[in-house]
């Protein structure tokens, strides 16, 4: 009974949190609502025996959210939404084939006879899951690893338009950065002005 | 070891660490009062300065910024207090905490994290341009402090081999992480003061940008962000002593004495500690932070894998 | 109702005070600073943190519209006094926590304090009051970018104070859409949209016009400062001309030298007194911009002693442990070096002289000029031969010249501050600290 | 407390986002899709784990999968906004595909 409620508390609010991120038009309630949508999975992920999962999902969601929320000010065409903006195209298509997607999926989900739980969980699923990942599942989490550093290295080469170079001088033998007196990204004192 | 206290617990919580806070906020007006008027000038008297600011903030209108979105706002100002508390609820008195949850260590890093993105909101919501300043602000200190400070607590936890504030706490019968692992002790402090946007990492706040989040916020909006920011400092204060010292473990006293004394003892280092630096701004401490903190965090993350391999 | 009314009179008697400085009247503000020392309260960075607002010099009619703008955004209940001299400071703080027998409607005008009860004047700066967010319902969100949207709070010159404090009162619910978009044009809720423009990092964010002052905390009296800013990165800066001063007496900092340009006989203590306390305020607001309370209130203890005429010796020992500190800082050193660097080739260039000129380097070269200068002066602070009539070195620089130092150090500002971040920006500016006072006011001698 | 329940609504989740992913002009927007449909996979990940095979860890692994292609395509994608606003003041898809020819 009381699961049930706790489904119904997280599993709405996340499902109509979704909705409100396209329907808001202002990007600071847009990343919100999805902030929202998503810690209500977090809080279902815990709901099902993966605290530390759910917990995990919660962190990274807000930290992501959280610098989502400055990259949509600044690149949105309106960026607050000041301006009731609709900024969709081909929605009908779209609609047909996000709605027959879930009805496929719904379908599945109900038509599919689903084995029996097999198994208990481990009596701490945490320590399962690290014992996996650096056991069976060890080429996974090296993947991941080598994934979120190649992302390091290309988000930073795609993102920055200065090198060391523009930094520390042709030579790099400069001590202190040429930017420093503006931080870390004082295309100023390097340009000398503002802009292209 | 570790228990769940009564379910009063639940209900003394937050009222215990109001108290903490307003005794803090005390202890800073009186280090303030004494840099102001000098010794002559009475500085105890300014104990109860900051109580008396906010029972005149409870009297007194919130008010509203033109085309701003002061329901967003408001939701963020409210998270800051609530954060702080549902952090709070993973820490420890003596032995007991209000829950102790098997991830209580990620727990307690999520809430504050809810935090971060609080401040943001309160700085977005008023629509001015100050404020605004004031909330990208403290995103750029997340990005500064959180890795590092991520580091630190893992290190802790990984010396307990163990998640549970309460199993980190039992690892420290003998020896207090504080004091074989230094660096990471060093590096919670410091994000404390971050992740509280107090003393040194005031700048969200700054009195440069008119107050920067808080420029705008007025009445019981203010009062609610302001002790909330009191609330995070306690508490992540607070947390330092499960982490670090050992807990509610000490000689003669009962646990729940220990708590209390390491954990003054913390804050009164912390507040005191704040008079010698003058705010960090973080276009220059981001270097710092990634290029010092984080090897250094991870080298003694490293350090402690090690021990705990080989005993 | 009565809860509140005990907190308010509990909070009545602590109150926050935001000082609308006019230029013209340094010695009033040092007064103001040291009576608001005494007693405790708080010095509000922003109108909202604020509950009384007290108004430092006299108020020309240029003042007038900024003033009033920083009274409208204190949320009620507050009050309000005017302090035209350094003489009635006390009378007119008192008045700040007397209660009021009667809600005075407007300023009173000098003395008179203006407490505006929650049951006060609702009408006033209220008829751009937007109902929350019920009026804006319809479109999802206009939160906005108005934050980016030219409009800052503080700096409220263009009299769109959509801020009332009174938001209990539903006094404006049946007008409460007054601001809903005023056509679709690029203005939203009465406030221009932000347009993007080229930026320091190549990035066309964004542009936002906002002018910083003259109601900042720890800024100089009377400046204002138009900025482009995208993001906090100051695109541009320009320094708003100046209303032409008030006659009237000579600048506060000046006065020793000038006094003595002009015959008159001025001791040499007296003037090696003013320059210490003029680098001490000057050091004191930078370290209040940097973060740093402590040293700063330090530092203005210090200056109110130094010009109070306490002996050299009861002091000079805490002016050397706060400049030893300060000195020691690595810290502070780390932040506020390369900021506004301004070598002697470049200061010289825009005529600047004094402590900036001799720096030869950035905000950190300038403090610590001023704190050494302020030790050589306290040496010097009981001398009591005359002062010559021909020195005419100033704190801020050579006076005499065709035009005032400070005029130079605002030629100098709109440079350094360009591509500068916000928090550098309060930083340079409080490193050059220009003094109004001595700008366009008559400093020939 | 069913699986189904939980199915349905992480295909609830995954559909809003593929609708937003397929509407959505501005490339952030389209990113916050993204990450919805990423969400619906995480409760169905978890879901399945709890409910059919909880001895076994391959759904908490697979949650951790998804964790992470949320965080990576995050950073990629906020790189590209960047470098495209830089390269050209281009922050809608329909823009971005003009870029190429």
């Amino acid at each position: 009974m009381l699961d049930d409620v706790v489904f119904w508390a997280l599993a709405g609010p996340a499902v109509a949190a979704a909705v409100m991120v396209f329907r808001f038009a202002s990007m600071a309630r847009a990343t919100y609502a999805l902030l929202a949508s998503l810690l209500c999975v977090g809080g279902l992920v815990v709901r099902l025996g993966l605290d530390y999962l759910g917990v995990v999902v919660v962190l990274m969601m807000t930290i992501e959210m959280a610098l989502m929320g400055v990259f949509m000010v600044m690149f949105m065409m309106n960026p607050a939404g000041l301006m009731p903006m609709s900024m969709l195209h081909n929605r009908r298509g779209a609609a047909v084939i996000s709605g027959g997607v879930f009805v496929l999926l719904a379908a599945g989900v109900l038509l599919t006879p689903w084995p029996r739980r097999r198994g208990e969980p481990a009596a701490d699923p945490t320590k399962a899951l690290g014992e996996s990942l650096m056991g069976p599942h060890m080429l996974t989490m090296m993947t991941l690893g080598l994934a979120l550093f190649a992302t390091i290295v290309a988000t930073v080469v795609l993102a920055t338009r200065r090198g060391r170079y523009d930094r520390f001088g042709d030579d790099l033998r400069a001590r202190r950065a040429g930017d420093r007196g503006d931080g870390g990204d004082g295309g100023a004192r390097v340009r000398g002005g503002a802009g292209p | 070891m570790a228990d769940t206290a009564p379910l009063w617990a639940v209900v003394l919580l937050p009222f215990a660490l109001v108290a903490a806070a307003a005794v803090v906020a005390g202890l800073d007006a009186v280090l303030t009062a004494a840099a102001e008027r000098g010794r002559g000038g009475r500085p105890l008297r300014a104990a109860p300065a900051p109580l008396r600011t906010g029972l005149r903030l409870l009297g007194g209108q919130p008010r509203r910024t033109t085309a701003g979105d002061p329901w967003l706002g408001r939701i963020g100002i409210a998270l800051v207090p609530v954060a702080a508390v549902l952090a709070g609820a993973v820490l420890p008195w003596g032995f007991r905490a209000v829950t102790d949850p098997v991830v209580g260590v990620v727990w307690f890093n999520a809430m504050e994290a809810l935090a971060w993105a609080a401040v943001w909101l309160a700085g977005w919501g008023p629509n001015s341009a100050l404020s605004l300043i004031g909330g990208y602000r403290f995103l750029a200190q997340g990005l500064a402090y959180e890795l590092p400070h991520m580091f630190a607590i893992t290190t802790a936890a990984l010396g307990a081999e163990s998640l549970r504030v309460g199993e980190v706490v039992a690892a420290q019968r003998g020896l207090w992480f504080a004091v074989w692992m230094p660096a990471a002790f060093a590096v919670f402090l410091l994000s404390a003061l971050a992740m509280a946007f107090w003393g040194p990492f005031d700048h969200p706040l700054g009195r440069d940008a008119a107050g920067g989040a808080a420029a705008e916020h007025a009445g019981v909006d203010r009062l609610v962000l302001l002790a909330g920011r009191w609330l995070l400092l306690v508490v992540t204060a607070g947390f330092s002593v499960p982490l670090f010292l050992g807990g509610g473990h000490g000689p003669w006293l009962p646990a729940w004495a220990w708590t209390l004394l390491k954990t003054a003892a913390v804050l009164g280092l912390l507040v005191a500690g704040r008079r010698l630096l003058p705010t960090l701004r973080m276009e220059r401490y981001l270097e710092f932070a990634w290029t010092v903190l984080v090897p250094l965090t991870l080298l003694q993350a490293l350090v402690v894998a090690v021990v705990v391999l080989n005993r | 109702m009565g809860l509140r009314d005990v907190l308010l009179r509990i909070g009545a008697g602590h109150p926050a005070v935001l000082l609308a400085c006019l230029p013209g009247a340094t010695e009033t503000r040092l007064a103001v600073e040291a009576g608001l020392r005494r007693r405790g309260w708080p010095v509000a960075a922003s109108p909202a943190a604020a509950s009384a607002l007290v108004v430092v010099g006299a108020a020309g009619a240029a003042d007038e519209e900024w003033v009033e703008g920083l009274w409208r955004q204190i949320p009620s209940p507050k009050a309000r006094s005017a302090v035209a001299g350094a003489y009635d400071v006390e009378a007119a703080l008192d008045t700040l926590v007397r209660p009021a027998a009667a809600p005075v409607p407007g300023d009173g005008g000098e003395h008179s304090a203006d407490h505006d009860g929650p049951g006060g004047h609702a009408d006033q700066g209220g008829h751009r009051d937007h109902d929350g967010h019920d009026d804006h319902d319809g479109h999802g969100g206009d939160d906005g970018h108005g934050g980016h949207g030219g409009h800052d709070d503080h700096d409220d010159h263009d009299g769109h104070g959509g801020h009332d404090g009174r938001d209990g009162h539903d006094d404006h619910g049946g007008h409460g859409d007054h601001g809903e978009h005023h056509g679709h044009g690029g203005v939203v809720a009465g406030l221009p949209m932000a347009g993007r423009a080229d930026d320091r990092d190549g990035l066309r964010l964004d542009r936002l016009h906002l002018p910083l002052g003259p109601g900042l905390a720890d800024w100089p009296a009377g400046l204002v400062l138009d900025v482009a800013l995208q993001g906090d990165v100051v695109q541009h800066a320009g320094v708003r001309p100046l209303p032409p001063p008030a006659p009237g007496g000579l600048p506060y900092w000046d006065e020793p030298w000038l006094r003595a340009a002009r015959g008159a006989h001025v001791p040499r203590g007296t003037a090696a007194r003013r320059r210490c306390a003029a680098h001490l305020d000057s050091a004191a607001r930078l370290l209040a911009v940097s973060g740093w309370p402590d040293p700063a209130a330090r530092a203005r203890r210090l200056r109110d002693a130094v010009l109070g005429g306490a002996p050299a010796r009861e002091w000079s020992a805490e002016l050397g442990r706060l400049v030893r500190r300060v000195r020691r800082s690595r810290v502070l050193r780390g932040l506020t070096a390369g900021l506004g660097a301004l070598p002697a080739a470049g200061a010289r260039r825009f005529g600047v002289t004094g402590p900036a000129l001799a720096a030869d380097g950035d905000a950190y070269d300038r403090l610590l000029v001023w704190l050494d200068d302020a030790v050589r002066c306290a040496a010097e602070a009981d001398d009591d031969r005359p002062l010559r009539p021909y020195d005419r070195d100033g704190p801020r620089g050579r006076l005499g010249g065709p035009r005032a130092p400070s005029d130079a150090l605002l030629d100098a500002l709109p440079e350094l501050l360009r591509g500068a971040e916000f928090a550098s920006a309060r930083v340079i500016v409080a490193s050059l600290d220009p003094d109004l006072d001595e700008v366009g006011a008559v400093v020939r001698g | 407390m069913t699986l189904e329940l939980f199915l349905l609504a992480a295909a609830a989740l995954f559909c809003i986002g593929l609708f937003g992913a397929l509407t959505q002009q501005s490339i952030v927007m389209l990113m916050m899709g993204l990450e919805l449909m990423l969400g619906g996979v995480i409760l169905a990940a978890a879901a399945v784990w709890h409910f059919v095979a909880p001895a076994a860890t391959d759904g908490q692994v697979l949650v951790v999968l998804a964790v992470t292609v949320m965080a990576v395509e995050m950073a990629v994608g906020f790189a590209v906004v960047t470098a495209l606003f830089r390269t050209r003041e281009a922050d809608m898809t329909d823009e971005a595909a003009e870029l190429k020819e």
